[in-house]
């Protein structure tokens, strides 16, 4: 019931909100919504810890009208994501400044994202998943095209064939792996993972969800969407998506990959791990000369959920908890690092890294919150990225020792192009740009507690995360 | 009553898929020749009875009704579309002064 | 649960449980104190606050200190699970044993005194409280990495150290060569924690844990040249060097001291640095198994000590000199692990961290007067202008060169007769090493308080002596460098090994363990090993003497000297082979490979789509009859193919 | 054997009066070789037991649809004589697809046989009773269906036929 709940009171609100009644209160009533959602995934996340099965679920029976059942599920990696859009999105909802008078369509295409999300993250049946994972890309399509910086209606189309180009692959292979199930077919999760798959299935069921995946995470090569993207959209965009909406992708790997090819996994780490591997220092790589913070932020995620995605397929168990850990706590950086990007761009409208300089002495508040999200982001200990990173490579180290000795690289580089980065932005003397910078006001901050309330609670205590994932990892 | 069937089935099945196959494809001929609109419509409908029959005698053959049910649907849909198409017809001559179909190539690339 | 059995649980354990947690709580709260409320927070206050969180912090060290070394004890804490699920646990807890309560008390010790210290220096600074934020903040890091008891809380430490240090070489961060120089050093200090880190996952690999003492436990019973024991000690080594800056680590020592005086004298020179050294000496067990890994860390800690002993003479800023002089120190110590002697190691940090805060403090307190002059070209004859301050270097340069009685000295010494237990090669090149410390230290001396004023310095009629505040702390540093030897004299003297003793506990598995035992020295050689060095000693500060004193300029370098002078060229050399490369690999990935053949070729997809698109549109007509004929030829293009198949 | 040479005579005139449709020249005798097309097409319907269909296929189709193409004709005023042709290659391609479309055809449906045959005491399917039967139970649903279907063919035939007002 509590899953309903979940999916249907952002609709309401984003219907609510698409009506245009609200007019200037559109954001306070969207981030009053969005805050009960979360309260309602806090109830979710009690409930799940008293469950007898760890599992919620709602079954909807629908087979007398289609061949579609509504299968609802909240296992723990659901559970987490869960927590972490419903976090995210308040978040994301109260960062838009008050001068930037948003339309109220803008915040109901936000709370239709959160639907479409939290759909994706419960849903148990390939049709339902196959429609809330579409369903998120048209939100953030209209977001970047309608709001978004230059160029952003090439760039969104760009960025919407990408993506489902490689949706169809994995339609496909949703539609052949139910011709497998046996008599009365089923689209229902757990029927596919009752298929006992032979290898000569499960590599082109790999490839075809891999393609998909890996275009949504994004994965070397895939990603020249990603950075294009980041910069067309406006803040909240980038951090919808790449908060939330590129967990999809590394999601999907827990959900369809691991379970589905077990045996290509294991066998063909020399095969892909190498690409993600490639794409992992790649983006570090590039993001040491980047000159636009932005895309500077694209790359680095680029090569932070390049390793994610290592983890997950590292076939070590540590791997994928870390992996899973780290899915929440990328999540929580990398908004954090786009809001602090937002902080900059609102008072200097320039995001090339040239131009700034001088930030912390003018504002050392925001110099300190910074330093704390930038530190997270290179996975200091006791931010949360830290154990996430850890028990990665920890999980790479125990399955392929070179890919975790090479994959060690990116705390070297990360290091590198961050701290590069702070100290062009933040440090030296003041530029023409950021003269008149004011430090955070009250609000401003109260946006960033959240934030950095995850990071250093991730940190020091992963365990109530990582306890949640206990078992849930075959 | 079995007569009935047996009667019938005197003319081998085989004789009807020819003559319904020679029946579609005078049809189409039509269609592909014609720059009539008018009769290009009549040799749809030629390809639609050939159609029918092509059922109706599947269905005297095999004793099933269906058959004979999805020729009468087959009429509704090609009378609700003759009334339609020929009321386009009207239209497009009045503001063409033709019904040659050469004369509607507005959608041109 | 043995552990729960075994543990004992008498009310003066629990109170050293609390102890030992409040050391790391209180610099924490004076962190978080001071740093969030640096706006409102009086900019005296702060200094004070700061400093009295660290005596704090030294009286509960002493008591904790006087616990473990009477009762033999070592406390145990838990403070909470942190990592765990599944076969994985690692929790968050303490180990205060003899080791770790000696780093404990240098921290605190010596941190105390620079907290006070810097009360004066800083006085002037506007960002006074943020400095003292973050003073707290490394002293809670330091204390993480002495007091963990698993390998990856102390990785907390090591990597938050290195964050402190970091944050306080870029402290005035308005100017970009000293945020470069805090760059330089985290960065560094990474390359090394990526090794500490894949040695982290060897170790749990192999040990299913990674709790130090169990380590050790279940390290000492295997044999002795263990592939994965050489590999983790490697690893670890890795780890170290960064630390420690040892070569080819080094480099970013000397740019670190673009910090604030205090800083350079508790973290680069007194406690974090030797955190390399404190890291080895607890994984004794391991090294001591792995001969390779002893060998290695020989070597490079005598390349390191030569290295840095050369460079040293030839720098003409004086906290360059003193930073030299702690690469060459930190060299020397590494020698001394790896000949074994890890308590003469541990004796050496201890006397260091005293003599060598001292000799930065009066440095500072030089600069200080000078109104942050550093260049030494530019001084001279501070004798007679700062006496107090001068009077105390003179000390420090004593002690630190090694002669008696000074504390230099005795720890120079237990370092040198392991050197020569090992072998009489290895012994004469550590004397010659320990010899570099008098030429550099005496040059320094002479050039800034005995040579003929400078011009400048004639000009300068501000030169004024420290305040109270930062003399007395230098004092107080001065008498522990003098006394600080006699807790362990050479065995020719006394029969009491103070520190050796002390030491022995934490350090007795790995002893047990050792395979080579040198031979014991006759009572000549080692009076020999004694009596040379030391005259030698007096030919050199004599010879330094006539050739520093006289001369108003110094000398203008030739030829190999410009190698010396310009540290070997290891920076050149890693800009031209990583730094550069590394700028220009990113140029490429980012302009030819990602900008023109990745994202050129996603776009030549969507842009052939529409190129096809454009052409194929010409087969729409607009005559139906053709399109119907397309249609025709369509379908029985299909129906055929269904006869076939 | 009657009902053989019945079928030949039946089939014959459809074909011939089929093909004059295309052939010839003016609309009106084209509609009126359709009629007659129709007429035999009633009479196949007949010999096949399907009396039901022969009597609806009448009415539909001679009587309504008919009539429709008789009145365009006469309203618009089309019965002009070969005013536009295609060209001869065009007609020779037609002609070709057809032929092709016609051996691929029989080449698809040649190998039907009835293999099955249904319920065999189901001899009078295509009186009304019997159709009726099957048609208001079992299809029930597609044909109330398609009385919308017609309601909207006759909205939209007016719609469309309507003179514009302006």
């Amino acid at each position: 019931m509590i899953l309903v709940l979940l999916l249907i009171l952002p609709l309401l609100s984003s219907l609510l909100l698409f009506t245009g009644k609200l007019g200037k209160h559109s954001k306070t009533f969207a981030l009053v919504s969005s805050l009960v959602v979360f309260a309602i995934s806090l109830v979710a996340g009690y409930a799940f810890t008293f469950a007898d099965n760890k599992i919620l679920a709602l079954n909807l029976n629908l087979k007398q009208l289609m061949d579609v059942d509504i299968i609802l599920k909240m296992d723990a990696v659901s559970l987490i994501m869960v927590m972490l859009t419903t976090l995210l999105v308040p978040v994301i909802i109260a960062s838009t400044a008050k001068k930037e008078r948003r339309k109220p369509n803008f915040y109901a295409l936000i709370m239709l994202m959160q639907m479409a999300l939290i759909g994706v993250f419960t849903a148990s049946e390939m049709i339902l998943f196959y429609i809330f994972w579409e369903l998120a890309l048209i939100p953030i399509f209209f977001i970047t095209a309608l709001w978004g910086g230059d160029n952003r209606k090439k760039i969104s189309v760009k960025f919407l064939i990408y993506t489902v180009v490689g949706s169809f692959a994995m339609l496909i292979a949703i539609l052949y792996l139910y011709t497998l199930t046996p008599a009365p077919h089923s689209f229902s999760f757990d029927s596919f993972y009752q298929l006992k798959l032979p290898y000569s299935v499960q590599v082109p069921v790999f490839l075809a969800f891999f393609l998909a995946f890996a275009i949504k995470i994004p994965l070397f090569p895939f990603h020249s969407w990603q950075a294009e993207t980041y910069n067309a959209s406006p803040v909240q965009g980038s951090m919808l998506l790449a908060g939330i909406m590129l967990k999809m992708g590394l999601y999907g790997i827990i959900r369809f990959i691991l379970p589905l090819c077990p045996d290509v996994v294991a066998g063909g780490s020399l095969i892909f791990l190498p690409l993600i591997l490639f794409g992992v220092i790649y983006g570090a790589v590039i993001a040491i000369s980047q000159p636009n913070l932005k895309k500077l932020i694209a790359f680095a995620s680029l090569s932070h959920v390049g390793l994610i995605a290592l983890g997950l397929l590292s076939n070590n168990h540590y791997g994928v908890e870390g992996g899973i850990l780290q899915l929440f706590s990328h999540g929580v950086n990398v908004v954090g690092f786009f809001l602090c990007y937002y902080m900059i761009m609102k008072r200097t409208h320039t995001d090339k890294i040239s131009d700034l300089g001088g930030i912390a002495s003018a504002a050392p508040k925001f110099a300190a919150v910074f330093m704390i999200i930038v530190l997270a982001n290179i996975s200091l200990p006791l931010t949360n990225s830290f154990v996430g990173e850890f028990l990665i490579l920890l999980g790479l180290f125990q399955s392929n020792m070179i890919i975790a000795i090479i994959a060690g690289l990116t705390i070297i580089l990360g290091a590198v192009y961050i701290l590069k980065m702070y100290q062009k932005v933040m440090y030296g003397a003041k530029s023409v740009a950021t003269e008149n910078f004011t430090d955070l006001t009250l609000s401003e901050m109260l946006v960033f507690v959240p934030i950095i309330a995850m990071i250093f609670l991730v940190g020091i205590f992963p365990s109530f995360i990582l306890q949640l994932l206990q078992g849930a990892v075959k | 009553m079995e007569t009935t069937v047996a009667q019938i089935q005197v003319i081998p099945l085989q004789y009807y898929i020819i003559f319904c196959s020679a029946l579609f494809s005078i049809g189409v001929i039509g269609v592909l020749a014609k720059r009539n609109a008018l009769v290009i419509f009549m040799s749809v409908e030629l390809m639609l009875n050939s159609a029918n029959l092509l059922l109706a005698a599947f269905s005297a053959y095999r004793n099933d009704p269906a058959g004979q049910i999805f020729v009468f649907f087959i009429m509704v849909v090609a009378a609700a579309e003759v009334a339609i198409g020929l009321a386009l017809l009207v239209v497009v001559y009045r503001s063409t002064k033709t019904i040659d179909i050469n004369a509607l190539n507005r959608l041109k690339w | 649960m043995s552990e729960l059995v075994t543990r004992n649980y008498s009310l003066v354990t629990e109170y050293m449980e609390l102890i030992s947690i409040l050391l790391l709580v209180f610099p924490l709260l004076g962190f978080l104190a001071i740093g969030l409320f640096q706006k409102q927070m009086n900019r005296s206050f702060s200094g004070i606050l700061a400093s009295s969180v660290i005596f704090i912090n030294l009286i509960l060290a002493a008591i904790l200190f006087n616990f473990v070394s009477s009762s033999n004890q070592t406390v145990e804490t838990q403070l909470f699970d942190w990592i765990k699920f599944g076969d994985i646990s690692i929790p968050m807890s303490l180990t205060v044993d003899r080791l770790s309560a000696l780093m404990m008390l240098i921290v605190n010790g010596v941190g105390l005194l620079i907290h006070i210290y810097s009360i004066g220096y800083m006085k002037e600074d506007e960002g006074v409280n943020r400095f003292f934020a973050y003073m707290n903040l490394f002293v809670f890091f330091m204390l993480t990495l002495v007091l963990s008891s698993n390998y990856l809380m102390l990785f907390i430490g090591w990597e938050g150290v290195g964050l402190s240090s970091y944050l306080l070489i870029g402290f005035w961060f308005k100017d970009h060569v000293n945020n470069d120089a805090a760059k330089k050093a985290f960065i560094m200090n990474r390359i090394g924690d990526l090794g500490f880190l894949l040695g982290i996952f060897l170790l749990y690999s192999t040990f299913k844990t990674l709790s130090i003492s169990e380590i050790a436990a279940k390290a000492s019973l295997m044999p002795s040249g263990d592939l994965t024991l050489t590999a983790i000690t490697l690893c670890l080594f890795i780890g170290a060097m960064g630390k420690s800056a040892q070569i080819p680590l080094f480099t970013w020592l000397p740019d670190a001291m673009a910090g604030p005086t205090p800083v350079s004298a508790l973290i680069h020179a007194a406690t974090m640095v030797t955190a390399g050294i404190y890291l080895i000496a607890r994984s004794s067990v391991l090294f001591v198994l792995s001969p390779v890994t002893m060998n290695i860390i020989l070597v490079i800690g005598a390349a390191t000590a030569i290295v840095g002993g050369i460079i040293a003479i030839y720098q003409n800023d004086i906290k360059k000199v003193l930073a030299y002089s702690t690469v060459s120190q930190l060299g020397f110590m590494f020698m001394a692990l790896g000949l074994g002697s890890f308590s003469g190691a541990m004796f050496h940090l201890t006397t260091h961290a005293f003599f060598k805060a001292l000799l930065f403090l009066s440095a500072g307190s030089v600069i200080h007067a000078l109104g942050n002059e550093q260049d030494i070209r530019k001084m001279g004859g501070l004798r007679k202008k700062i006496p107090f301050t001068f009077a105390l270097f003179i000390i420090g340069t004593i002690a630190i060169s090694g002669i008696p009685p000074f504390a230099g000295f005795f720890s120079k010494e237990l370092i040198l007769s392991a050197a020569y237990e090992h072998g009489t090669g290895m012994g004469i090149l550590a004397t010659a090493i320990s010899l570099l410390t008098t030429l550099y230290m005496f040059r320094l001396l002479f050039v800034v308080f005995y040579k003929p004023e400078s011009k400048e310095i004639k000009a300068n009629h501000h030169i004024h002596e420290s305040p109270k505040v930062m003399l007395y702390p230098m004092a107080i540093l001065a008498i522990l460098s003098v006394v600080a030897g006699f807790v362990q004299m050479p065995k020719l003297f006394s029969e009491t090994q103070g520190f050796d003793t002390f030491l022995s506990p934490v350090f007795a598995k790995a002893s047990g363990l050792a395979t080579v035992s040198g031979q014991a020295l006759s009572v000549q050689t080692e009076w020999l090993t004694l009596i040379i060095p030391i005259s030698i000693i007096f030919v050199l500060i004599f010879l330094s003497y006539k050739r520093f004193v006289n001369n108003k300029e110094l000398a203008v370098q030739t030829g190999i000297q410009h190698v010396f002078a310009n540290k070997f060229y290891f920076d050149e050399i890693y800009d031209f082979f990583l730094v550069k490369p590394l700028a220009f690999i990113s140029n490429v990935f980012r302009g030819l490979l990602d900008q023109t053949i990745i994202n050129g070729f996603v776009n030549a997809v969507g842009n052939g789509t529409l190129f096809v698109g454009k052409r194929l549109r010409r087969l729409q007509t607009g005559n139906v009859g053709l399109y119907l004929i397309f249609m025709v030829f369509s379908i029985i293009a299909i129906l055929f193919f269904n006869i076939i198949l | 054997m009657l009902s053989l040479y019945v079928f030949f005579f039946l089939s014959a005139v459809t074909l011939v009066s089929a093909v004059m449709v295309l052939l010839s020249k003016k609309p009106i005798h084209s509609v009126l070789y359709l009629t007659l097309t129709f007429f035999t097409l009633a009479g196949h319907y007949i010999m096949l037991n399907a009396q039901f269909l022969a009597v609806v296929h009448i009415i539909v189709y001679a009587g309504a649809i008919m009539v429709l193409f008789l009145f365009t004709v006469m309203l618009l005023n089309l019965n002009i004589e070969g005013e536009f042709q295609k060209s001869t290659v065009m007609k020779f391609v037609a002609a070709i697809a057809g032929g092709m479309i016609f051996l691929v055809l029989i080449g698809t449906l040649k190998s039907f046989d009835v293999t099955t045959v249904g319920d065999p005491s189901m001899t009078q399917i295509g009186l009304v009773k019997n159709l009726g039967k099957t048609l208001y139970s079992q299809y029930l649903m597609p044909f109330e269906l398609s009385s919308i279907l017609f309601l909207s063919a006759m909205v939209g035939a007016v719609m469309l036929g309507k003179k514009d007002k302006n």
